[in-house]
């Protein structure tokens, strides 16, 4: 070994240094408050997070002792991260914002506890309608509630775009769209940017699609219902769109399909009110250019079918503290700070509480004040909005709506389909298979 | 440095015997030294010394036998308390010490106190002109340097034994005969024993008191110089001492005389040996006649030394005998020429055993030529 | 190495029957610092056994379980998880992918690898400037590399689409990621930038020993710049190229950041490896014990890598290294 | 004059294939200066007609970059601290000792240098359910020595080899005890090699992705490698500039280790495996 390094006199001062380092490492702990709880949400942007600061500021003040972390999940990551914190034991004291259907398959396992006394605290009363009747799949218990309604697939016009390439009615159908599409589709701007990754935004886009035809993917007695014209009409569809979308939109979930349209790369957008929010801070050139209309279906005598994926609250059974748990839970529909969440990204989570929608503070905003028109149709449309826990009225709640969305089963389809160009009987009967196997399992 | 100690730095290796599983390295190895002896170990590589050196310094244990330094058994004594200092053939010198650290280093480690530790260093450093060197790093140091930095972290210790590992080998041929002379004139001014390992039969025979000769494990000869170069004990130490090598003609004996192709010789008086014995022959270069003998030869090859010249001679029976001649000999490859020999500094041994027969010749007659 | 002191040095010839004489060993001192080796070495095997073996037996062991994740409720299955794999076309898929993907940016990572290092074995200009820039894939975190990355391929804004629209080599923006066979060439192509520098520092190290007598001596015999390299600088390769591409095969075959995060393993499976499917069959079908057959899979595959690699290092009478 | 035209050639040519292979580090620093809507441009510009650092003001104090920042700090400090010194015993005692099992043991480091940390990913992580300690900075160190422990020991073995036995023998002669012949002579020597190893373990841990994503599951404990990641998978927007600024915070350790410790790096590779 050469020793042209370092001076002995340097050298020895490393080594003593390393030496000490070894005997004063610090020890790995976490702090530990007398009671700490843990919030996971996938709603993470800067904006939101703000406003769930001053949450949990005010929850913390009122409560001596307790603190609670904000933690990042995110709508891919969530099934596995759950996974991976109820088999550790280590589990989030509450999590909002995940899609009711996720909490239906938790709570079939015997994983979440119920929410009564959390909707008790806030007031049933002080809810829509029917608000929380999805999370009730146990007879007078709740495995969740809502904290909010999503339109996630309303359609996103570009007036300007449509002006100069001569489009002047709004798509009704899906022939109109890709027409539309087809003539706005020019000098770097492509028609729409519907996601074809495999990913959650793929399935439940292609879901509302199959809906969109007059379908369902299971019958109100979950049956699988996959093998009609429908949901060979949606594939067909959702494939003749693929030269409309960028050429990334192979990947594209929702990140990406908002970018963009906000960036102003796309004409059309598929998205929830989150566009407005975005729009104003990243892209307000288009600001005064874009509105909001419920996404075109197969023909005009298809009602439109608005997927609400129903932004949840949960509290997993294993929770410490479950007194403290709760209570904060019901902290969060406290109006000074859930008006902030929701002022966070306006249109985009929607109110479940009737009082709050009623209240000045919500309606005065800026960007609510500005788009009224769209942010009164999303919450129109949310509030008829279903999912694929509970695809129709007539349907019965699907407690394995949450595996299969994330068993990808859906999005695979599309991807066999339009990117694999698989032939549709296949592409068809293996996810007909594949989602019997998934109710069943 | 008290005479009284140099006597007891005396060492005992007793059936002492070395092996790496099956692969034996050292073979019931006996070997007596007198306190402050200087004693080579000699041989060529793989033959062990270097293994028993290190079983001295405590590097290596014994498999069987014991090792004692002055009357004391050290088998299971730690090297660091055996009171040996050894010099390696890479020197082993801390790179991230100076010289001085270097040579204080035992001193060190034995709890002798700052200031007396200084003064060794000092007084060691002087008498091996390492003084202005003090504060340089092993690696500023030219080769002949870095031995001396070893000699001196030896040296200051004022151990009982020396135990040096080629230490001459890393250097130059010039440098080397200095450094020999340095060792010499070392040992003879603080007589410690001095234990010194070497291929080198030069160094073995201008420094040693005595030679251990060692082959395969095993111990050959040990004796003074002399001893090994004029009565070799057996065919390995014959063969490996003395440059050029010593000449050895297969033969056997038959009427009480050595026969070989080119050459009988009648022994002399004594027992020779019986009729029938395969035996070899060794003359040494320098113990040939030129010119003038009862043998005949043909010159192969001449190799002119300017001080001598050597010779090849081709004989009768295939054999070719290397010749040291005066360098005023009129010699030239292709003459024939007659030889004869020095019948006293003959050399007789056993072909099968290898071992030395004691055997004397009388002076062949020229007739007698076979 | 001679026949150095302490531990016999592992290329000696006896070395194997030495550790019987160790057994053997009975002086105090010899056994007393066998035993601070011992000692010494003791935290290692510790951990090794704690992180390294029982879980590794684990793995086999929970292989032959049926677990579901969120619950770690399992029953005994015994081998049905091989044999489900075994007819299984995404596991031979995935295989397949694993092995398409080690092949190829194999191939170019050493390639590269060589032609960058006989570049910057030249004079150059600021030399270690460039080799410092070359290197830094290699140490920068794959989650960067992937990040930055996925910038550049990026369908509307990349620079990469741009560039290649403005040289006239695509007149649309590419899907780099989203289909095949781009995914895989992209992955591909990634994996090469990130580790082609590993080869490079090591075919560096070695063409700066490579004696100037030899291109002198091929000069003289008529060699042209041509036959040096094929007649001198390759055959002096060849041993450090047989380490270094087996040690990268081993090390590509097991990579699972770069593609999860790149494509994860998408389109569909069409850039899924091994490694994907273990993590996807463990936390996205919450079925570990499957995920633990589909691993013990992939270390049987990767074994014959090892063996060989093993095999190569003695075969040279080297210790592996 | 033809031999200086060819020089001059050769240069260009070589620094252009050094500015491709470094463009996306480049593009990466570029990017994290633009302004986002700058990043909209079609064609894309390449300097930055305005350069801002609000997004690096972003990264800071609007996201949790800065607790996986300190994240990953402690938890590479703390692998690289405990693996080093367990490494460097390990490996000494290797080097220089002999009993039974230590050749086996030397081929054990080997394959487990080799091992697929997918395979030991499940097991561990209930390992550390059952423990108790799954999603702390505790379960990641100790899943990380799984690949930081032989890599280093490796690393310091092949080091260790290269210091000559007669050393440490000349130091026992002079009265050393086998461990103060440790510390006096082959730890010394040795360092260059230690440091090596440390930044190498450092760097690993630094980067490490997969140990992350399935023990950690909480912003207490989460390294930046995972942090950041999630910032790109989040659905409410892409943001390119941020993420490129985070890119390039994440490499600072690396860039400092490169622009003050690069020999240490290029050494340690020679030791590391690739002695052809």
């Amino acid at each position: 070994m050469s020793d042209r390094i370092m001076t002995g006199v340097g050298r020895r001062a490393v080594l003593g240094g390393t030496m000490a380092l070894g005997l004063g490492a610090p020890m790995v702990a976490r702090a530990q408050a007398p009671v700490q709880l843990r919030w996971w949400s996938p709603q993470t942007a800067p904006a939101q997070r703000e406003a769930y600061m001053f949450q949990i500021r005010t929850f913390e003040e009122a409560n001596p002792g307790v603190r609670v972390a904000f933690e990042a999940t995110s709508d891919e990551g969530y099934p596995a991260q759950m996974a991976a914190a109820f088999a550790s034991g280590q589990v989030p004291s509450v999590v909002t914002h995940l899609p009711s259907f996720a909490l239906a398959t938790y709570w079939q396992n015997g994983l979440l506890e119920p929410m009564n006394d959390v909707i008790n605290a806030v007031g049933p009363q002080n809810y829509y309608d029917g608000a929380n009747r999805i999370y009730e799949i146990t007879q007078g218990q709740y495995c969740g509630t809502g904290i909010g309604n999503s339109a996630a697939n309303m359609m996103w016009l570009r007036r300007d775009l449509m002006q100069a390439a001569g489009v002047t009615d709004v798509p009704r159908t899906w022939d109109q769209l890709r027409d539309a599409c087809r003539r706005m589709q020019r000098g770097g701007v492509f028609g729409a940017p519907l996601p074809y990754g495999r990913n959650s935004m793929t399935s439940l886009i292609f879901i509302c699609f199959v809906h969109g035809a007059g379908g369902s993917i299971f019958t109100p007695d979950l049956q699988v219902n996959v093998e009609n014209d429908a949901f060979r009409n949606a594939l067909e569809f959702y494939k003749s769109m693929r030269e409309l979308c960028p050429p990334g939109a192979t990947g594209y979930s929702w990140g990406d399909s908002l970018t963009a349209f906000v960036s102003g790369a796309t004409a059309t957008g598929i998205y929830t009110g989150r566009v407005l929010a975005n729009v104003a801070a990243q892209n307000p050139r288009i600001a005064d250019h874009i509105s909001c209309h419920r996404y075109p279906t197969i023909s005009a005598q298809v009602p439109h079918w608005t997927f609400n994926d129903f932004p949840s609250v949960m509290i997993p059974r294993q929770a410490q503290n479950m007194a403290v748990v709760k209570r904060f839970a019901a902290h969060l529909f406290r109006p000074d700070g859930y008006i902030r969440q929701l002022h966070a990204a306006p249109g985009h989570v929607l109110p479940v509480l009737k009082t709050i929608s009623a209240m000045p503070q919500y309606q005065e905003n800026a960007l609510i004040n500005k788009y009224r028109a769209a942010v009164d149709l999303m919450s129109e449309s949310a509030a008829a909005g279903h999912n694929l826990g509970w695809e129709t009225t007539r349907h019965r709640p699907n407690v394995h709506a949450g595996r299969i969305i994330a068993s990808h089963v859906l999005s695979e389809a599309v991807q066999r389909y339009v990117i694999n160009n698989e032939p549709m009987t296949q592409v068809v009967s293996v996810t007909a298979t594949r989602l019997a196997e998934l109710m069943r399992a | 440095m008290s005479d009284a100690r140099s006597a007891d730095g005396e060492v005992r290796f007793e059936k002492v015997r070395k092996a790496f599983g099956t692969n034996v390295v050292v073979r019931e190895l006996d070997l007596a030294i007198r306190g402050g002896e200087f004693v080579s170990l000699l041989g060529p590589s793989g033959c062990g010394k270097t293994t028993t050196l290190r079983m001295l310094a405590g590097l290596e244990f014994p498999t069987s036998g014991s090792i004692s330094i002055g009357g004391r058994v050290v088998n299971e004594v730690a090297p660091g308390a055996r009171d040996v200092a050894m010099v390696f053939q890479s020197y082993a010198l801390y790179p991230h010490m100076t010289v001085a650290e270097n040579i204080a280093y035992p001193l060190r480690k034995r709890g002798v106190p700052k200031p007396e530790r200084e003064q060794r260093v000092q007084r060691a450093a002087e008498s091996l002109h390492l003084t202005e060197l003090l504060s340089r790093k092993p690696r500023q140091l030219s080769g002949g340097q870095q031995q001396r930095v070893a000699l001196g972290r030896a040296l200051v210790r004022d151990p009982r034994v020396f135990l040096l590992d080629e230490p001459l080998s890393n250097l130059d041929a010039k440098l080397r005969a200095h450094m020999r002379a340095e060792l010499i004139e070392l040992h003879a001014r603080i007589r410690r024993t001095f234990i010194y390992v070497t291929h080198d039969q030069l160094e073995a025979m201008t420094m040693s008191d005595r030679i251990a000769v060692m082959h395969e494990g095993v111990l050959q000869q040990f004796g003074t110089p002399a001893e090994v170069y004029n009565r070799p004990a057996n065919l390995f130490v014959a063969g490996f001492i003395g440059a050029p090598t010593m000449n050895l003609l297969h033969g056997q004996a038959a009427e009480g005389a050595f026969h070989h192709p080119a050459l009988g010789l009648p022994f002399a008086g004594g027992s020779p040996p019986a009729s029938g014995q395969r035996l070899v022959l060794g003359l040494r270069p320098e113990d040939v006649v030129l010119g003038t003998g009862p043998f005949a030869a043909r010159i192969r090859l001449v190799e002119p030394h300017g001080h001598e010249q050597i010779v090849q001679l081709d004989i009768e029976g295939g054999d070719t005998l290397t010749i040291r001649a005066d360098a005023a000999l009129p010699l030239a490859a292709g003459e024939a020429l007659r030889w004869g020999l020095r019948t006293a500094r003959l050399h007789l041994f056993n072909a099968e055993s290898g071992g030395r027969i004691d055997a004397a010749f009388t002076a062949p007659a020229e007739a007698a030529a076979a | 190495m001679s026949s150095s002191s302490l531990p016999a040095a592992p290329s000696h010839p006896s070395r194997r029957a030495a550790t019987a004489a160790d057994r053997a060993a009975v002086n105090p001192l010899d056994r007393g610092y066998a035993l601070l080796g011992v000692l010494l070495i003791a935290p290692t095997v510790l951990i090794f056994c704690a992180v390294i073996i029982y879980p590794l037996v684990s793995a086999l062991y929970l292989s032959l379980f049926s677990i579901f994740t969120p619950t770690l409720a399992g029953s005994f299955v015994g081998l049905r998880n091989y044999a489900e794999l075994a007819g299984s076309p995404e596991f031979w898929r995935s295989l397949l992918n694993n092995l398409i993907w080690t092949v190829l940016t194999l191939t170019l990572q050493v390639v590269l690898g060589v032609l960058a290092a006989l570049m910057l074995n030249q004079a150059i200009l600021f030399r270690s400037l460039a080799r410092s820039l070359i290197l830094f894939p290699y140490f920068v975190s794959t989650v960067v590399a992937v990040l930055v990355w996925r910038w550049l391929f990026n369908d509307l804004y990349g620079i990469l689409n741009h560039t290649m629209m403005w040289a006239g080599i695509l007149d649309m923006p590419l899907d780099w990621l989203g289909a095949m066979p781009n995914a895989m060439v992209s992955v591909v192509l990634v994996g090469a930038w990130k580790y082609f520098p590993f080869v490079v520092i090591a075919v560096l190290a070695r063409l700066q020993t490579i004696p100037e007598q030899l291109y002198e001596a091929a000069t003289i015999d008529g060699a042209g710049a041509w036959g040096r390299f094929w007649d001198v600088t390759l055959p002096q390769l060849r041993d450090v190229l047989v380490v270094v591409i087996l040690l990268r095969a081993i090390w590509d075959f097991k990579e699972f950041d770069l593609i999860y995060l790149l494509t994860g393993g998408g389109p569909i499976i069409g850039t899924q490896t091994l490694p994907l499917m273990v993590y996807k069959e463990a936390f996205g079908m919450n079925e570990m014990g499957r995920a633990s057959a589909v691993a013990v899979a992939m270390m049987l595959v990767m074994l014959v890598f090892m063996l060989v690699y093993f095999r190569v290092l003695k075969a040279r009478g080297e210790e592996p290294r | 004059m033809k031999r200086i035209a060819g020089r001059i050639a050769f240069n260009l040519f070589a620094w252009l294939v050094v500015f491709v292979t470094a463009f996306p580090l480049v593009w990466m620093v570029i990017t994290s200066v633009k302004p986002q809507f700058e990043l909209f441009r079609i064609p894309p510009t390449f300097w930055p007609e305005q350069i801002t650092f609000e997004h690096y003001a972003r990264l800071l104090w609007e996201t949790p970059f800065l607790l996986y920042m300190r994240n990953s700090l402690i938890l590479s400090t703390a692998t690289t601290v405990v693996v080093v010194a367990v490494a460097t015993l390990g490996a000494h005692s290797l080097v220089r000792f002999r009993y039974p099992g230590r050749e086996k043991l030397a081929q054990l480091v080997l394959f487990t240098y080799l091992l697929p940390s997918v395979v030991l990913i499940l097991p561990l992580y209930l390992m550390m359910v059952w423990l108790g300690v799954a999603n702390s900075l505790l379960s990641l160190v100790i899943a990380y020595t799984t690949f930081a422990l032989p890599y280093a020991l490796w690393l310091l073995r092949s080091f260790m080899q290269g210091i000559p036995d007669d050393l440490e023998n000349a130091a026992l002669v002079d009265g050393a005890t086998r461990m103060g012949a440790f510390f006096d002579v082959i730890l010394p020597q040795a360092l260059p090699g230690i440091i090596s190893t440390s930044l190498f373990t450092f760097i690993l841990s630094w980067n490490e992705y997969l140990y992350a994503l399935v023990l950690v599951n909480t912003d207490a404990a989460r390294p930046l490698t995972t942090g950041v990641m999630n910032m790109l998978i989040s659905a409410f927007n892409i943001e390119w500039s941020l993420l490129m600024a985070a890119s390039v915070m994440m490499s600072i350790p690396l860039i400092i280790i490169f622009a003050f410790l690069q020999k240490f790096l290029t050494r340690g590779f020679g030791a590391g495996g690739v002695k052809g």
